[in-house]
């Protein structure tokens, strides 16, 4: 074998790990990266000051207690189920339908479509970073397609029903738009797509940004957004508390595409020929696969899974578009790689993400430690996720590997470790 | 040098700058003694305590309330627009303690609370800079075109003569003063329209460069745009740009030049910068905090209205920096208290939007 | 990222350079020719600036932290280890830099060394820490380097701001009160326009050594080929009994080293971090991915990528300024961005280290 | 004579396979040794370990009568061995000179900088002395594999090597070429150097080595000396049963035209004329070969035909049909199967297990496909089907395509490539890499093929094969289609000959310029 083929198949083996492995090293991941962070957060409980010590370890007082901070954090993104501090320890007045979890499940919804977009791009082979800028763009066209039509409609349920799934899919459209030109790039002019998608970014928050303050801006407003829509215009929260941003429909819209994702990747045509140029693409021309068309199409797919991201986001948070869009396409990607890029994966791993942002408030209110703490935790985790490695030889060291198979007359290529 | 204190150790050393930053949570207020008078909640704009300038005037209204009405308060510094709601209404939602009243920082946060206050009409709420229209809030704007053009008056008096004075000068020869906005909003607008009708007022035939450095935090930015300014001949540069403002005053000290600073007193609170701050349009922030605060623990919680600072409510002011004030001409400093009573009397009609 | 479809290119490598300088140049010449024409135009705005010994001094200032982890980049990828963590890198030098300045105090002076100084070098030092971090995930535990570099940009962007916080209990730093400065040649610094080269930065001067002293490690040093090798094909390197390993580490640190460099640099140029959104590294480690790419991993092709990338930001900053047009301040800001589009769309692909991004392993279980 | 080498009891387990088990080698100097075996015989692996990649699970190694104990190749290179990998170890953008001196650059100014001049005037010296013809200024991706092989060699030489291990050397080279590369053998000899080389080649092992051993499993089946055997023997040592060294294919009226290729010209991917204006045809029921040395434009002819290639001129036409510019896809569909000579990049998706690979190129087909819809469960019995009727092992569908060897994974393309039923079969080097268990079953299924009637376009580097196999032979060179032959009546001096780019009337033609060996 040549060194690249060899060191191909070490990256093979690595990404194609089984689905129960790669399980595993999530949850492995999740794991280190919390003990990582409690670490961070003793050290850092030394640096600051405090006029009593959260928890005494090893004889020395520290300002902010670990366990205490992860409590907190599961705590209020359930809306806080239990009284930490109690022996009663439920918490009687719990409501399910609160805020505290309202506000974890708009994270996850909002994830899980920036996870699927993410993750349809990287399934073809496209590193797509660029999720952020369509979702920008999806999102304003859907507040401006709803703003100019609104009127035309009746008000009420009926305007609704009619209005949100036009809304939606042109925030797709121009999503998938934006996502087509790297996909054209790429495929047409051979641009490398992580700086084209970095770029787009760039132009197309700007490009909102000028085109909301000079055209389309709430003359009612300093800051530079749309027109509020009328409430019957956005995703309005069912069962769940007003002003909670979270709408059960677009979960569920949200997870119906997860399954629609699976479908078309896994049992169709198309997706077959997504995956094989996302695996190897001389492989899929040789199969017939027209590997610049497969590009664009994908490319499209994912921008316009990002621009619907834009829309729920639009429909169901803010009832407009405002400047300074949340940074929830960056958020997909790691989504999608702690869910190893599978449309399934993405909801658990959106679920934990939502988690960690939205515990973080209730971490700053309730432990006083700084909120960014969650943005350490998802890099960690990140990181860990990345080096599969790392855990089979911790494995192997305490005889946790299991058995795997090896094909007789193979080379040993499911035999895993080199190491 | 961090880490508990512990009882026995004197308690106030833990709060001197010395050791690092302080500590204000929830659990640690309640627990401390008998009860405050009053439980705050402050919700800081964008750019987060340290701008030296707008937050950190509010902080400084919350810790006067603090020292002299015995409140007690927790504060949110929200990265994201999209925070604003929450920290609202984690704060209204509170039980342990329960606010009495939540100040929100800044015209960002109007939109959020216009959603929030509805959801929660038990709950005091204050805003500056904008207003929502519902019984539970108080409202706080400011003419800041009116404090600007004070300060423009006096860049185009300044600029037009020799003047040198700390690490500054000015040549008499320029035609051109500089203005760095934070992000260009109907706000920041008005701050570059009263100082240009300012400047104008001195001198129809100086321009005003203007830019919008995009974010009230990106001090990098600043600098670059100033020393720009300062290099196409400005003398003297004015910001309404929050942190990003630091940047200006670097500019104007490497480059030997004037500032004015925005917000708070910015000779006081960038000291390292007093030698080249002339002056500072200073938006009582802090005055409208301390006051809502006031009128909660009076019982007089004035809901529902609007309260409008101008020059004539000392809402605005041009204060002379700590360090040069004393060395602006007097006939300078004559003039600008005419224009100040000029403007309250209504002679002088300052215009809200840039030309 | 594959580079199995990246097609040798050394016929069009000239050209490619040839399409950029030429392109460069003839945009520059018509914007100097209708100024010429028409002085009191936009191009006569627009001619002035960029002739303007401001402007120059303005983009020199601006490229450093980009420069910086550009050329770390390329050490990097060359030596076959994408390091897509730069801003990451970037990110913790800068924050290192000021906090420890201020441990320190900014005003003291430790064995004749000013604070400042100390904690530039503690940036660096963080950055070539973290950079070792990246390397053993990547190189000892195989991680994807992609993935793990994403992660160490995540890990430094929660990271310095949490700590600011704890610190300060805001995300931004207090100012120091005190930069780098500037550093003036005499006599040299009063030449028009190019004075500017004379009167700057103490980084602008190192970044100015540093181009050229890459270019020679990589392109004339043995461990430039040993780098270079272990990129293009690592095997071959391991077969004539040079450690890939060692190369490649070498490689990763060394891109921790400059792009520290640059992020102490842009911290203690200004004296303040600032943790707000994307703190004020913003982008810039990925910008210099896209100039080491655009400058075709030559040390000082990347160079003149983020200087032009400066230059249209120096220059847009002073457009900005010039009244009576109406374009939005936004619009002219995406114009660095624009452009890199238009020339990749040009220009297409750059070459790629053949094994970049791919594991090397001598295939053996037992050393 | 002493000893040069000697292996003493090796065996190299890696996870799940034994590739070497007790092998003892006994090489001596100043000789030529060859050796052979199948593949995934264990042959690299024991040569590796010679050269200090692996460590032998068990067993020691001796050179000069000394037990050494390799920790990397760097030890083995003191000890005076050097290696010539089967994929060469040449960084492609660097120069030849750069190349030779890669670890042992030579410094100056207190060993900061590379001696730029010093190294060329050394790699000049050493290619002097050993009668090579390289340009030390050449970057290796401009040179041929030839050339590429003297620059492996002079590395090797130019670190002290004693003792040189070749691995497959001859495999990527034209008749000629391998005469050359004897004849250096011989010169290197002389001048007391050892020399082992592995070869699959019977003939060749006899023509250039002293000494043979074979090795079957991982184990040495037998030393013996080249001059006292026979290639029956070897290949029964080989495979360990008697087996068919020749195919031949029996005259057969071919029948209506199937591809006809007219003044075809393509480019190779950096833009460089890589095919000129080839012209022939097949019909059906007929063989057409295509011999030529590696990298004279097959691959490209193969790719515009098939269509993953646009030509710049010239047409081609299939089943009377123009299809110059017709997409791949539906040359699939319309029966052209296509066995791709790098089944690694193209034939499989190595991260795919045999059930989605077995629909490569039939994804979008009715059999596989409806409505967009994949229906697994035929491609699973598809699949299965391959694997039994073409003796895929292990029999597991669901495997992924990586885990399986390379003689198997060709059998599956293979399987998949002729089970389309298509109307011409575009086969090349269908048995690169496999077996001679294997090779001898592709070549009876591809004469099978020809005998129902179907067009065969094979094209292949080995000679023995195409000239076996094929009704009609081109040979090319220089992208150009030196002349069709008819291969029972050719020598394989003759297109050896051809390949090296000198039509037989060569003195007639000695007035053109000599075609195209532009190295
Ligand atoms: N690094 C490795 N890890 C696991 N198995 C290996 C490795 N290298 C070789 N093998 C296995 O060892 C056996 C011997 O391989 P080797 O490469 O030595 O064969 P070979 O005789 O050189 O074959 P070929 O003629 O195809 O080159 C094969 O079964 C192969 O699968
Ligand atoms: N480093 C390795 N790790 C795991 N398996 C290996 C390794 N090297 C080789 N193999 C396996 O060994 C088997 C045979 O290897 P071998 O070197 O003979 O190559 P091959 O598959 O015949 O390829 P080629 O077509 O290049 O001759 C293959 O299954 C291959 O995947
Ligand atoms: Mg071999
Ligand atoms: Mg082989």
């Amino acid at each position: 074998m040549s060194a690249t083929e060899n060191a191909k198949a070490v990256l093979r083996r690595l990404t194609a790990a089984s689905a129960t492995e790669r399980i595993l090293i999530s949850f492995a991941a999740l794991v280190l990266a919390v003990l990582v962070g409690a670490v961070i957060i003793l050290v850092s409980g030394r640096i600051t000051t405090c006029q009593t010590a959260a928890t005494t370890l090893f004889g020395t007082g520290f300002c902010y207690d670990p366990v205490e901070v992860y409590l907190v954090l599961f705590n209020g993104a359930l809306g806080e189920p239990f009284l930490l501090n109690d022996p009663a320890l439920f918490n009687p007045g719990w409501n399910p339908l609160n805020f505290g979890l309202a506000l974890t499940l708009k994270e996850t919804t909002l994830l899980i479509f920036t996870g699927l977009s993410v993750a349809v791009s990287f399934r073809a082979g496209l590193f797509n970073i660029g999720t952020q800028g369509q979702l920008v763009l999806g999102g304003l066209a859907t507040a401006l397609f709803s703003f100019f039509v609104a009127p035309a409609l009746p008000s009420g349920l009926v305007g609704g029903l009619v209005l949100i799934p036009l809304a939606v899919i042109v925030g797709a459209l121009v999503g998938g738009l934006y996502g087509a030109i790297p996909g054209a790039l790429k495929a047409y002019a051979d641009a490398n797509e992580v700086i084209t998608t970095i770029m787009l970014n760039f132009i197309a928050a700007q490009i909102a940004f000028v085109l909301v303050s000079e055209f389309f801006s709430n003359p009612d407003s300093q800051v530079v957004e749309t027109t509020p829509l009328p409430g019957w215009a956005t995703l309005l929260p069912v069962a769940f508390p007003q002003g909670g941003d979270f709408s059960i429909l677009a979960l569920a819209f949200g997870l119906a595409l997860v399954v629609g994702v699976w479908f078309l990747l896994e049992q169709t045509s198309f997706g077959y020929d997504l995956r094989t140029s996302g695996e190897q693409p001389e492989a899929a021309e040789y199969g017939g696969v027209d590997a610049k068309r497969t590009t664009v199409t994908s490319m499209f797919l994912s921008g316009a899974l990002g621009g619907m991201g834009g829309a729920i986001w639009v429909l169901m948070v803010m009832g407009k578009w405002q400047a300074g869009v949340p940074a929830l396409g960056f958020d997909g990607i790691t989504v999608s790689i702690l869910a190893g890029n599978n449309p399934f994966g993405v909801v658990p791993a959106a679920l934990l993400f939502g988690t960690l942002k939205s515990g973080s408030l209730a971490v700053q209110f309730g432990t006083g430690v700084p909120k960014q703490l969650v943005g350490v935790l998802r890099g960690l985790i990140i990181l860990f996720v990345a080096m599969p490695e790392f855990f089979r030889m911790l494995g192997s060291a305490i005889d946790l590997e299991p058995d795997r198979e090896t094909v007789a007359t193979d080379g040993g290529a499911l035999g895993g470790d080199d190491e | 040098t961090g880490g508990p204190s512990e009882g026995s150790e004197d308690t106030t050393a833990t709060t001197t700058e010395s050791s690092g930053g302080e500590e204000t949570t929830a659990a640690e207020q309640t627990t401390e003694s008998s009860g405050p008078s009053a439980n705050v909640g402050m919700v800081y704009a964008l750019g987060g305590l340290g701008d030296k300038s707008f937050n950190d005037a509010a902080k400084r209204g919350i810790e006067q309330a603090e020292s002299e009405l015995g409140i007690a308060y927790d504060e949110a510094q929200p990265s994201a627009a999209e925070e604003f709601p929450q920290f609202q209404r984690r704060f209204a939602q509170s039980s342990n303690p329960d606010y009495d009243l939540v100040s929100c920082i800044g015209y960002a946060q109007r939109s959020a609370l216009e959603e929030t206050a509805p959801n929660f009409s038990d709950q005091n709420f204050m805003l500056v800079d904008d207003v929502v229209d519902e019984d539970n809030v108080a409202s706080y704007l400011f003419r800041e075109e009116q404090g600007s053009f004070q300060v423009g008056y006096l860049a185009g008096l300044l600029t037009t003569q020799e003047f040198s004075a700390g690490a500054g000068s000015t040549t008499p020869d320029s035609s051109n003063v500089g203005f760095v906005g934070g992000t260009e909003t109907e706000l920041i607008r008005k701050f570059q329209a009263g100082f240009e009708a300012g400047v104008h007022h001195a001198d129809e035939s100086i321009t005003v460069d203007a830019a919008y450095v995009g974010s009230f935090s990106d001090s990098a930015q600043g600098k670059e745009i100033a020393t720009s300014m300062y290099d196409n001949g400005a003398d003297i540069v004015y910001h309404a740009a929050g942190g990003s403002g630091l940047g200006v005053f670097q500019a104007a000290s490497e480059q030997g030049k004037f500032a004015i600073g925005v917000d708070s007193d910015q000779s006081q609170t960038e000291p390292n910068y007093a030698d080249v701050i002339l002056a500072s349009m200073v938006k009582r922030v802090e005055s409208a905090v301390y006051t809502s605060v006031e009128n909660v623990v009076n019982d007089e919680f004035n809901g529902g209205t609007t309260t409008t600072l101008g020059l004539e409510e000392d809402g605005v002011a041009a204060v002379y920096g700590a360090e040069l004030g004393s060395e602006i001409p007097q006939d300078v400093k004559d003039a600008l208290s005419e224009s100040r009573d000029a403007i309250i009397a209504g002679d002088i009609d300052v215009p809200t939007t840039p030309e | 990222m594959s580079t199995t479809t990246i097609d040798r290119l050394r016929d069009t490598e000239l050209s490619y350079r040839a399409t950029l300088a030429g392109g460069a140049l003839s945009v520059f010449l018509l914007i100097a020719l209708l100024g010429l024409a028409f002085p009191s135009s936009i191009w006569g705005n627009l001619l002035a600036i960029l002739t303007s010994r401001s402007t120059l001094s303005s983009a020199l200032r601006l490229s450093v932290p980009i420069t910086f982890a550009a050329l770390g980049g390329i050490f990097s990828e060359k030596a076959g280890v994408v390091n897509i963590g730069l801003e990451g890198l970037l990110i913790i030098s800068a924050f290192t830099a000021v906090i420890t300045t201020a441990v320190v105090g900014p005003e003291m002076t430790v064995v004749g060394l000013p604070a400042i100084w100390i904690g530039f070098f503690a940036g660096v030092l963080s950055s070539v820490l973290f950079s070792a971090l990246f390397a053993v995930v990547c190189i000892r535990f195989k991680a994807d380097q992609i993935i793990a570099g994403l992660a160490v940009w995540l890990i430094a962007l929660g990271l310095a701001p949490f700590a600011a916080t704890v610190y300060y209990g805001g995300v931004n730093t207090d100012n120091l009160g005190t930069t780098l400065g500037t550093w003036t040649v005499p006599v040299l610094s009063d030449i028009p326009f190019f004075g500017a080269l004379f009167d700057a930065d103490p980084a602008v001067y190192m970044m100015l050594v540093a181009v050229p002293a890459s270019w020679y490690v990589l392109n004339r040093t043995a461990f430039g080929r040993h780098v270079r090798a272990s990129g293009e094909n690592p095997k071959a390197l391991d077969t004539v009994g040079v450690d890939v390993s060692r190369v490649r580490y070498a490689g990763v640190l060394l891109s921790g080293f400059l792009a520290g460099i640059g992020g102490s640099a842009l911290s203690l140029g200004l004296g303040q971090f600032v943790g707000n959104n994307q703190t004020m590294v913003n982008g810039k480690g990925f910008i210099a991915i896209v100039a080491f790419l655009f400058g075709n991993y030559n040390p000082v092709g990347a160079f003149g990528a983020s200087f032009l990338f400066a230059g249209l930001e120096a220059a847009q900053i002073r457009l900005q300024q010039v009244p009576g047009y109406g374009v939005p301040d936004s619009l002219i800001q995406t114009i660095p961005y624009v452009t890199v589009l238009v020339v990749l769309a040009l220009v297409g692909r750059t070459r790629i280290p053949a094994a970049s991004g791919e594991h090397y392993d001598t295939g053996d279980d037992n050393r | 004579m002493s000893t040069a080498v000697h292996l003493d009891e090796i065996t190299k387990r890696f996870p799940g396979v034994v590739a070497n088990d007790d092998v003892d080698l006994t090489v001596e100097r100043g000789t030529v040794h060859a050796l052979l075996g199948e593949n995934g015989a264990g042959k690299t692996t024991l040569m590796n370990i010679l050269y200090g990649l692996y460590e032998p699970t068990e067993g020691t190694v001796h050179v000069d009568g000394r037990a050494r104990d390799f920790d990397s190749p760097a030890d083995a290179i003191d000890a005076g061995i050097g290696m010539i990998h089967q994929h060469f170890m040449l960084v492609d953008p660097m120069t030849v000179a750069e190349n030779i001196v890669l670890g042992n650059e030579p410094r100056k100014w207190f060993g900061t900088t590379v001696d730029r001049e010093r190294a060329r005037q050394e790699v000049i010296d050493l290619s002097n002395r050993y009668g090579f013809d390289v340009d030390p200024d050449d970057a290796i991706e401009d040179v041929s594999v030839g050339v590429q092989q003297r620059v492996e060699i002079l590395k090797a030489l130019y670190r002290g090597a004693d003792i040189l291990i070749l691995d497959e050397p001859t495999a990527v080279l034209t008749p000629q070429e391998v005469e050359e590369l004897f004849r250096v053998f011989e010169e290197l000899t002389a001048q007391g150097k050892t020399i082992i080389f592995i070869s699959h080649k019977l003939g060749e092992a006899m023509h250039a080595a002293d000494d043979i051993t074979v090795l079957r499993n991982g184990k040495n089946v037998g030393t013996v000396k080249a001059d006292e055997t026979s290639n029956e023997e070897l290949a029964e040592l080989m495979v360990g049963r008697e087996v068919l060294l020749e195919p031949k294919a029996e005259p057969q009226e071919p029948g209506d035209e199937v591809l006809a290729v007219r003044n075809l010209s393509a480019e190779d991917n950096r833009g460089i004329p890589a095919v000129s204006d080839v012209s022939f045809d097949i019909r059906e029921g007929e063989v057409f070969g295509v011999a030529g040395v590696d990298g004279n434009g097959q691959s490209q002819l193969v790719e515009a035909i098939t269509g993953l290639r646009t030509p710049t001129e010239g047409s081609i036409s299939y089943k009377g049909r123009d299809v110059t510019d017709a997409s791949r896809r539906s040359r699939i569909d319309d029966g052209m199967a296509y066995i791709p000579e790098d089944r690694h990049e193209r034939g499989l998706v190595m991260d795919f297990d045999l059930v989605q690979n077995g629909i490569l190129g039939s994804q979008h087909s009715p059999t596989f496909a409806a409505d967009g819809r994949i229906h697994w469960s035929d491609a699973r019995d598809h699949a299965e089907r391959i694997i039994d009727e073409y003796d895929v092992r292990p029999p597991h569908a669901d495997a992924d395509a990586e885990s399986f060897s390379g003689g198997n994974q060709q059998k599956f393309i293979v399987g998949r490539e002729f089970e389309r039923e298509p109307d011409l079969v575009v086969a090349t080097h269908p048995t690169r890499g496999v077996d001679i268990g294997a090779m001898e079953f592709i070549h009876e299924r591809l004469l099978d093929l020809r005998a129902e009637g179907k067009a065969v376009l094979l094209v292949s580097s080995k000679l023995d094969e195409v000239q076996g196999l094929s009704d009609r032979l081109g040979v090319m060179h220089d992208g150009e289609l030196m002349d069709i032959v008819d291969p029972r009546n050719t020598t394989e001096e003759e297109i050896g000959l051809l390949m090296a780019g000198e039509r037989p009337d060569a003195d007639a033609t000695d007035a053109e310029p000599p075609v195209g060996d532009a190295k």
